[in-house]
């Protein structure tokens, strides 16, 4: 009994709902249309649930710090904790339409986000010295095609050498494009059969194990 | 009442349907054993535990941020949890410290769950502790800013990043091998972040490699078996790859003839 | 960390805080002094230009159709094509068919210094709302849909729209665009009836589309943050957008830069691993 | 000159200073670097809890209009939280199969469109309006197929079959190597407009106090770290 409610329950819900999504491509009735939009609604509203199960996690997590007084760690979590009550208590008071609530967002939200993009471009040319050295002969292909690209996207490239600058484009636009349609044929084969391994009732990582 | 558009998704689906029942059934009632070659990335996975392990310091793994187990790129998530359940049961066995980070909570409960049971499995449930699976921030960058931080200050010594990975991707790899951690990283249809990863990770997984690990791991014959029809299913999408050309090449032949 | 490292193998290992070092100060620096690299003017760029340089008086309609997200790219467009319109001798009736156009104002007025005076010279009657039958209704009647300027003050009372009742009236419509409906709806509703000259300046997601309409609906177009390089190289204003350039092109050789001294250092330390 | 009001110059000194904060990494960890962590962590989940709680808003629409169908994601969605139980925990499946069922029934109805037949249709065209059109075309094509190749796990790469995978793995690396350098581009239009209104004249009071304030903390610590 217990294993049927704990793992088949589980497993007939996932393959229900799986296989009403396919149906609703194919258009076979209205009521399989309205059942999978109403699906698709409680998915979004169980994500909401999910959302906030995310707050109290996080919550948990740096309640736990400050209880256990983490060396150096817990006066952040206090900070943390503070900035996200007043988030939820404007955003819920007010709405996320009120100027306070798009005055916390552009002053913390966006140029952080926007910050941690740019450490992307610090990221990208340390790792490149390191990748682009001529170790062997897949090195080579490697860091000649990246730095062809480079040079081809240099704003002033086609006026000192318009073949030159021709070069990156043609990489992008022909053999990289023919590599990684055969990348994504496979992987999509991959991902076709694990949907369908699981609509089987065969894929089991999300129930774990008993 | 099928549209035109979708004959060829019903098609596909319906011939992977086969085939993967198909090879469910050999396995089963005509014992197939297949056998499936080295991948590199894989083992690698085990040698990077065992170093952390040696150095007593941390073991990270996460799926990556912006996919919802809800949206299309579900199922390379539940790939990259496959891999975890293995790389949880290692921790377990050799007692190493695990951190595996979440970005969107929906993952949350899953993962939890896949690294409790493995816990379990290796008779070490007293050593599971909840803070393993830690929720950073559903904000991709946000999420990102504190795997950096969890890095520096708990100085991680092998890193796994396995499933559907966007632009955080580099900020994190070299986070990784700015603290010296051994990294493989690993994902399916997201072309952009391959690149980072093969220049930044010791290790790769490119691509349909994600869902191969699975069975290579488990050894499981039906899994494996599973491999067996992919294979099938890339012969044939080959052959009508070549198919098509000749057919397109020649009916333009044709054409032209017929203009003439 | 006992061995000393040869010069080589440092350059092979650069410390990757000297790659930060370096990366901040090709892009700082460019910022700060513009170096006004050379680039290749597109065709329709050029034609802005001399659509704007050949204005002999009468009155310039400039759309500042602008959403707040598009503020990196479309910024340095507006400020040097106003820029250049300032230096003519022409009225100028800003209007804005996006509620965050007025933001656009602001900020536009804070980078400019000019002669010319509000309400005599330029004026700006704020954001009317309605989308494309606003600009229609606009187009047929200014000061019928405008009313009142965006300080309150009714229209007939300034200088600068005398004379000014239809799209007719205006020698040259100018209009930055962010959402790509709006380059229909001015063609649609300006070019369309009316058949005044008009230049678009379009985000580079939207150029490879809606330049189609050049040259036969629009005299000239501008893409982006690229298009505002070509025209401030064109009109001799280095601003925003040609520090972008100059920093990107720096980056991009400092890279190719860093490639080689790399490479230099693997080969003079030996080829070891 | 018009001037700012005090909010909007609290939100650039604001977002200056986190972004110089956040900028401090590239040279260490440090106290500046992780309150600005803290501080977009707090906010993100904050921010993110208020999303969540708009979408449980929603279904109360259809809940209060009578649809009672629209009890069970509630139900389903308090029982994400028996995650933290140490016994009832199963109970969290139900959600996640729901959820799972989702994800993978949307990626069976598009991924064989998207990432199968419309990559084939494309390639399967070899003459091209010029020759050099056609030679774009075949290596495409042999790209295609050799990538392919490598993908084939139940057979070891040896001899013909290995050389074709082995080409494929070299068209990989090219497309990787592509990839990359065109990827910088996208990355420095990130920093260069960062950069820009670090040094704008808005900004430049709060970007030169922010540097100050790092180079004060960085200082300390490597001189507390010199005294041990």
């Amino acid at each position: 009994m217990s294993v049927l409610v704990r793992r088949s329950f589980p497993l007939g819900i996932a393959a229900i709902v799986g296989i009403l999504m396919i149906l609703e491509l194919f258009q076979v009735g209205k009521e399989i249309t309205s059942s999978a939009a109403m699906v698709r609604d409680w998915v979004v509203i169980i994500s909401g649930f999910a959302l906030c199960l995310g707050a109290v996690h996080v919550t948990g997590f740096h309640v736990n710090q400050i209880r256990k007084r983490t060396a150096g760690r817990w006066p952040f979590s206090i900070v943390l904790l503070a900035v996200m009550f007043s988030y939820i208590a404007v955003g819920v008071s007010l709405t996320t339409m009120s100027g306070t609530y798009r005055w916390l967002y552009d002053a913390i939200n966006f140029p952080l986000a926007q910050v941690m993009f740019s450490l992307l471009a610090f990221y990208i040319f340390s790792a490149a010295v390191r990748a682009f050295q001529a170790r062997n002969f897949e090195a080579v292909a490697f860091l000649l095609c990246a730095i062809l690209v480079v040079i081809g996207n240099i704003p002033s490239m086609p006026l000192i050498s318009s073949a030159l600058a021709q070069i990156g484009p043609w990489i992008l636009d022909v053999p990289t494009k023919g590599a990684f349609r055969g990348l994504l044929i496979t992987a999509a084969l991959g991902i076709i059969v694990l949907g369908i391994r699981t609509l089987l009732g065969r894929e089991t990582a999300y129930l774990g194990r008993a | 009442m099928l549209k035109v558009g979708n004959f060829g998704t019903f098609y596909l689906l319906l011939f992977l349907f086969v085939l993967t029942l198909l090879s469910i059934w050999l396995v089963r009632s005509k014992g197939m054993k297949v056998h499936v070659r080295r991948l590199a990335g894989i083992d690698a996975i085990n040698e990077a535990i065992g170093r952390a392990t040696e150095l007593a310091r941390p073991v990270h793994f996460t799926t990556g941020t912006m996919a919802t187990l809800y949206g299309e790129e579900g199922p390379q998530i539940l790939a990259g949890l496959s891999i975890l359940s293995h790389i949880a049961s290692q921790t377990a066995k050799y007692r190493t410290p695990l951190v595996v980070t979440v970005c969107h909570p929906s993952t949350l409960p899953l993962a939890e769950e896949i690294v409790r049971e493995s816990y379990l499995k290796e008779g070490r449930a007293d050593e599971f502790r909840p803070d393993m699976v830690r929720h950073l921030s559903t904000e991709q960058q946000a999420y990102a800013s504190g795997v950096q931080g969890i890095f520096l200050r708990e100085k991680v010594a092998a890193n796994f990043m396995i499933g559907p990975l966007y632009a955080d991707t580099l900020i994190i790899a070299e986070t990784g091998y700015r603290v010296g951690a051994m990294q493989v990283g690993g994902t399916g249809t997201k072309t952009v972040q391959l690149p980072f990863l093969v220049a930044v990770c010791d290790y790769t997984l490119i691509g349909e490699e994600i869902f191969a690990a699975g069975a290579y791991i488990s050894q499981n014959p039906e899994q494996l078996a599973t491999m067996f029809a992919e294979d099938i299913a890339k012969f044939a999408v080959i052959a009508l790859v070549l198919i098509g050309a000749i057919v397109t090449l020649f009916s333009k032949e044709l054409l032209s003839l017929l203009k003439l | 960390m006992s061995e000393k490292k040869t010069y080589a193998e440092r350059l092979r290992a650069l410390d990757p805080r000297a790659i930060y070092v370096l990366l901040t100060l090709a892009v700082v620096v460019p910022i700060l002094f513009p170096l006004g690299l050379p680039i290749q003017i597109a065709a329709p760029t050029r034609d802005v230009y001399n659509a704007i340089e050949g204005l002999k008086g009468g009155a310039v309609w400039y759309g500042i159709d602008l959403l707040a997200v598009s503020l990196p790219e479309m910024m340095p467009a507006l400020v040097v094509t106003v820029r250049h319109l300032m230096t003519k001798p022409v009225k100028i009736v800003f209007v804005s068919f996006t509620s965050e156009g007025p933001m656009y104002y602001y900020k536009l007025m804070d980078q400019l210094k000019t002669q010319k005076k509000y309400g005599e010279d330029f004026a700006y009657l704020g954001f009317i709302p309605g989308e494309e039958t606003a600009i229609a209704a606009y187009a047929h009647d200014v000061p019928g849909t405008a009313k009142k300027d965006y300080f309150g003050s009714p229209v007939e009372a300034l200088p600068v729209m005398k004379g000014i009742k239809t799209a007719k009236d205006f020698a040259l419509v100018i209009t930055c665009i962010s959402l790509s409906l709006h380059n229909d709806a001015y063609v649609r509703q300006v070019f369309t009836p009316f058949n005044v000259k008009m230049v678009q300046v379009m985000l580079s997601v939207n150029y490879p589309e809606k330049i189609l309409y050049y040259p036969h609906q629009i005299v000239g177009a501008l893409n982006g943050i690229k298009g505002a390089t070509e025209y401030e190289q064109l009109t001799g204003y280095l601003g925003a957008a040609t520090s972008a350039n100059d920093a990107i092109t720096m980056a991009h050789v400092l890279l190719i830069l860093f490639v080689v001294v790399a490479n230099i250092g693997y080969f003079a330390s030996g080829r070891k691993r | 000159m018009i001037r700012l009001e005090l909010a909007q110059v609290a939100q650039i000194w604001f977002s200056i200073l986190l972004t110089v904060f956040v900028l401090s990494f590239l040279h260490s960890e440090n106290p500046l670097y992780r309150l600005a962590e803290h501080i977009f962590i707090g906010a993100a989940a904050g921010h993110f809890a208020v999303m969540g709680i708009a979408s449980i808003k929603i279904g109360l629409t259809p809940l209060q209009a009578g649809n009672i169908l629209y009890v069970i994601p509630m139900i389903l969605g308090l029982l994400m939280f028996t995650t933290f139980s140490r016994r009832q925990y199963w109970l969290s499946r139900f959600p996640i199969a729901l959820i799972v069922g989702t994800g993978v029934g949307l990626s069976l109805r598009t991924v064989p469109q998207a990432n199968v037949l419309q990559q084939i249709s494309p390639s399967i065209t070899l003459l091209g309006k010029d020759p050099f059109a056609t030679f774009n075309n075949i290596i495409l094509f042999v790209a295609l197929l050799t990538s392919m190749t490598y993908f084939i796990f139940t057979r070891e790469l040896r001899g013909p079959l290995g050389n074709i995978a082995k080409a494929g793995r070299y068209f990989m690396l090219i497309a990787f190597g592509g990839s990359y350098g065109g990827t910088v581009l996208t990355r420095l239009a990130t920093l260069v407009p960062t950069m820009q209104t670090l040094l704008s004249p808005d900004s430049l009071i709060a970007t030169g106090l922010g540097c100050l304030l790092v180079l004060g903390v960085l200082g300390y610590s490597y001189r507390r770290a010199k005294s041990k």
